[in-house]
């Protein structure tokens, strides 16, 4: 069995209003890969009920390297200095790498 | 106040308003699913659209119209040009800022109520309201930015050490930018785009349409209001930060504006339909398209104040007593 | 029995129930995407509500009316009182008890079955019978609950050290919360609710709601039951745990129920419509009402087994079977 | 080639279409909430279904039926037999075979805007071409399977260690899995099953499905329409590795299959209406059915060839340009 | 660039009747943050298609200190003690924390 | 309280045609709790909207132990090698185990 290889998982929670820009900082850094869901919640500026486009919270996944992490989380950490109300969050992940991809030595089995 | 007036809130869709508060308020777990609750919102907005289209294509242009939609653009710059220094004196600029671009710019759901009402009433309005509602909405938001961007500029000569990044901001959203995410705002553009497509197909191309746009109008606007009643109730409930001077605030600045718009209207000489739809354009405070760019723009501001009391202040106040309101005083003048 | 009361299996919205039965039972990867689907069991809720009131202000009230309510209502006390002791030959408190309260308690979509039923086959209703609907809801709830909670109790007992643990829970869920839970429930706020306004609005006001609420009824309803046929046929395909006894459950309890209808609706001189509605309703379990609140209420319960007998079991039997053989007793009596 | 023909761009469906391309030109943020999206889809497919059954319940089976059903099926064969030894001049086994069955299947909405067209132009077509429509699906896929499975074991030739898996692919996804898979799609089943239904309930029992499935049927395409502009538009901008063999294939194959189809059809005196349905069928690709199956049955094509030259070239080509040329053509000869 | 600091993430799989006593116990416990997607499934009790409003499962998300999160979990554990259905799932995360907040040792640069 | 207990989570993020397949391959290993989110993304094979069916992403989620974690990712490899475009991602998580269930070492008290 292929092994699996240590990356990391940031997750953005914000606001659907700034869904664009997010992508857009990822575009910059030569990211193309992302998911995105839909979601409600609370927090300090109250409920985003989900029903109104002012109103709807979203959740961006990007699987990537530590090393491309460092770059983007300077960015987002520029933009919450900007006063933007982001969530940032960092998991440590594994992922099952594609055919003829590089494998690490870190392996579940 | 004749009582006759106050029998728009025996409107069905306004019925189904005062449902989801009451709903909202025991706590219900009642709910429109959020996609739904979208969709409404883009169908409302279609509707309007194509039917202020149509009617545009019947009348032409003429010179009430023009008049009409000067008094909205004055009304779309005047009011957060005297709304912002007066919350500045017990806000930050930026709060100020996203205060009055809510409050300069409109809600279409406000809209669509008076013309609910006025319907119910039998009194006519121009089409031309619709394009009075497209161009009310940029200007505001275009202003607050700039003032925003004024405190931003006066905070960093305070506070030389985050020029940088201060700078960075300012450049990253120039006028252009604004200019950029107004225009092509979902809601503007399918109501711009609705518009010139009823300007386009007419009164023929239109039936094929209507049973879509018109017949269900009132039915899914009950929908929509129902999910709306639920939304204002837990807003009011969870309301934190505003205190008695802007809940003053969202009741009174929408009667002044509604005030100045009939004044003007009256000597204008516009008939008491347009004259009331554009005093409700003045009047309400924009929730869903200018908190959703001023997100961007002015993101030091809290959306829970300027949308908080959009929503759950300005938006009642009109749908339930400003419209009939205002109606009596143009009966009045 | 007649073939015409067959003939409601031609019903368009019947025939889409098949074609979801049909969509799962070949592993399609067919199905309406969530929203919608729960957006079509509020649009039916509120379309019967609001028909059910417009036709309650034109009748008025009158003392058939209450005969039926009171009919509904003691079946919606006596189906737990006399299933209860039933289930708990085979099950555990808890399951029995929540078992109990699906079958005391409605099913909507079966009673809008029931009502086309009746339209096909011209034959009239009171519109109170939404009325009944929503009042036969809670009562099989609250019983269920208190008849949980005395299991508990007993466990308690039995279990010493368990006690302090499950105190907390039965002061957790008093009857005061049990009765907030079932009235403020969404489905049941929104119908009380549209019956509400359409008293409100009568026949006159009801006219700009018509296109929506009454028009596209049927289309409406047709893909509501595509999704139902899918669920159904899914569920049937995973139940697990319901064995021999529980499914001669699901499929006697019904008939069993409106017998008892039909006999004292019969004796009480009712309309042949208003006792099969009443008969429908008796007969009918609850799969979405009931246990959301169950879930919260009788935690211990399986929602395996109460959900899945209502809807994969009762469900398509009383809309396939049960209604045309309801309508087929009451008329040989 | 005369002005009348492209009055169909008038039709305000087709102007929404054109809406949501300037939207995400513009890169607004307009969207349609995908849950709506995607009822919609099933909404259209539910109509032309429901609309085709009962049409063939009126007109009954005749031979311009067989004839026309006859060209159908030739060209959903003949089509991916043609194109992908072509396709395979540029492309891996893999992908030819995934683009050739997308062109050799159908899309509905290709369709329902070649019947809208017809309809303004007052031109009828059989109830039957909604039959062409379900039976044009499968064969293309089935055919395309077969050739990806011929690539993957003559690769597992050149490459015997890689022969092992290979084989089990290949043994998965037998011509049985692929059958059930077209044929279970939901898609295609809900089109068969509305086709039987509208069959079944014939021209009086549509009746009460008209408010939703007909008279709504403009407004509702109209708002899908306008999400399809922007998934076309947002498409193009995105397309990656299609270069100018591929948008020549996408703008030539379309007219090309065309062509056949209306030289076919006029030699067997099919009816102008007729001729048109089929050759916009032949001409169009499919991005909805075939590439959820392809990506099951030839997971090792690119899902951005395929489903990127479907939706965002060959589909607005056909619905602005192509179906007014191929009427142009018919009435030509 | 700031530093990242540990934290919880705890979510919680459940249906969606039981959303509003989860929030109701984040709240007495002064928890105003959360957010919440939509979510259908399967386990024990069969299928949760997420076509009824009985038939629904939500993921509830709440990023938290371990400290709080040890006291959370008590509630939660007594909601499955009295037999509630709930996945209780527990996750090391770091987040990029808000301007001005106390930063920790833990960075990932 | 109740200890936690480590467990892992697989997270397969795919296209919505690809679902069934998964599930099947769940099924096949005796795993019959999973939770599935709706999401649209971007990658390799360009943006997924979400709007149509074959436009479409999920998420799916499994909650298990490493031992069953191990046989299934023989599953994914296995796919992925017949080019199936799955992402594969395993997180280290803790859960409160159901009342009764045996309890690990590690806590988080
Ligand atoms: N780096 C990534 N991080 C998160 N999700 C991704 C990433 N790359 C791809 N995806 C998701 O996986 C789907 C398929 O990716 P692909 O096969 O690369 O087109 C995309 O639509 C995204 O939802
Ligand atoms: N502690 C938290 N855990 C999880 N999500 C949170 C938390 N706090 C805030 N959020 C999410 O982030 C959004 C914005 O938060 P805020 O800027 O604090 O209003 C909220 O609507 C939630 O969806
Ligand atoms: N092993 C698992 N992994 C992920 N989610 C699960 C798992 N087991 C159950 N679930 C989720 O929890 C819900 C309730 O599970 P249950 O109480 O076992 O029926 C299911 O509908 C799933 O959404
Ligand atoms: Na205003
Ligand atoms: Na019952
Ligand atoms: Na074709």
């Amino acid at each position: 069995m292929r092994r699996l290889q240590p990356k990391k998982l940031l997750t953005i929670i914000t606001s659907r209003a700034i869904e664009k820009m997010i992508i857009e900082a990822l575009r910059k850094r030569g990211v193309g890969g992302y998911t995105v869901v839909n979601a409600s919640g609370a927090g300090a500026s109250g409920i985003q009920s989900g029903m109104l486009d002012s109103d709807s919270n979203i959740l961006i996944y990007v699987i990537l390297s530590e090393a491309r992490l460092i770059t983007l989380l300077d960015d987002f950490d520029d933009m919450m200095n900007r006063s933007y109300r982001i969530k940032v969050v960092v998991t440590d992940i594994s992922i099952l790498p594609r055919k003829g991809a590089a494998t690490s030595k870190n392996s579940v089995a | 106040m004749d009582i006759k007036s106050f029998a728009t809130l025996l409107d069905p869709a306004v019925l189904f308003f005062f449902l989801g508060i009451f709903a909202a308020s025991v706590r219900s777990n009642l709910e429109i699913p959020a996609p739904i609750a979208k969709f409404l919102s883009l169908y409302l907005l279609m509707a309007i659209g194509i039917k202020g289209g149509v009617a545009l294509s019947v009348s032409g242009l003429h010179v009430q119209m023009l008049v009409g939609l000067g008094i909205a653009l004055f009304m779309a710059f005047f009011v957060p040009l005297y709304t912002f220094p007066l919350l500045r004196r017990k806000l930050d600029g930026f709060n100020a800022a996203a205060i009055a671009a809510t409050y300069g710019s409109v809600s279409a759901v406000t809209f669509i109520a008076a013309g609910q009402f006025l319907d119910n009433h039998d009194v006519e309005y121009g089409g031309y309201m619709a394009v009075a509602l497209v161009i009310m909405e940029a200007p505001a938001v275009i202003m607050a930015v700039a003032l925003a961007a004024m405190t931003r500029a006066s905070l960093a000569k305070q506070d030389a050490g985050a020029a940088a990044s201060i700078g960075k901001n300012s450049s990253t959203f120039s006028l252009r930018n604004i200019l950029h995410e107004s225009f092509t705002d979902g809601a503007i553009l399918l109501l711009m785009g609705s518009l010139l497509i009823g300007v386009i197909v007419g009164k023929d191309g239109y039936q094929v349409m209507k049973p879509f746009t018109g017949d269900l109008f009132k039915g899914l606007l009950a929908f929509f209001l129902l999910e709306m009643g639920i939304l204002v109730a837990r807003r009011i409930r969870e309301m934190k930060g505003v205190g008695p001077f802007l809940i003053a605030f969202a009741f009174c600045i929408p009667v002044l504006n509604a005030v100045i718009v009939i004044t003007l209207s009256q000597l204008a000489g516009l008939s008491a339909g347009d004259t009331l739809m554009l005093a409700v354009l003045a009047a309400s405070a924009s929730y869903i398209v200018v908190p959703a760019v001023v997100r961007v723009a002015i993101p030091e501001a809290n959306p829970g104040l300027y949308f908080g009391m959009a929503l759950a202040l300005t938006f009642p106040f009109n749908v339930v007593l400003g419209i009939p309101l205002y109606h009596q005083l143009i009966q009045l003048l």
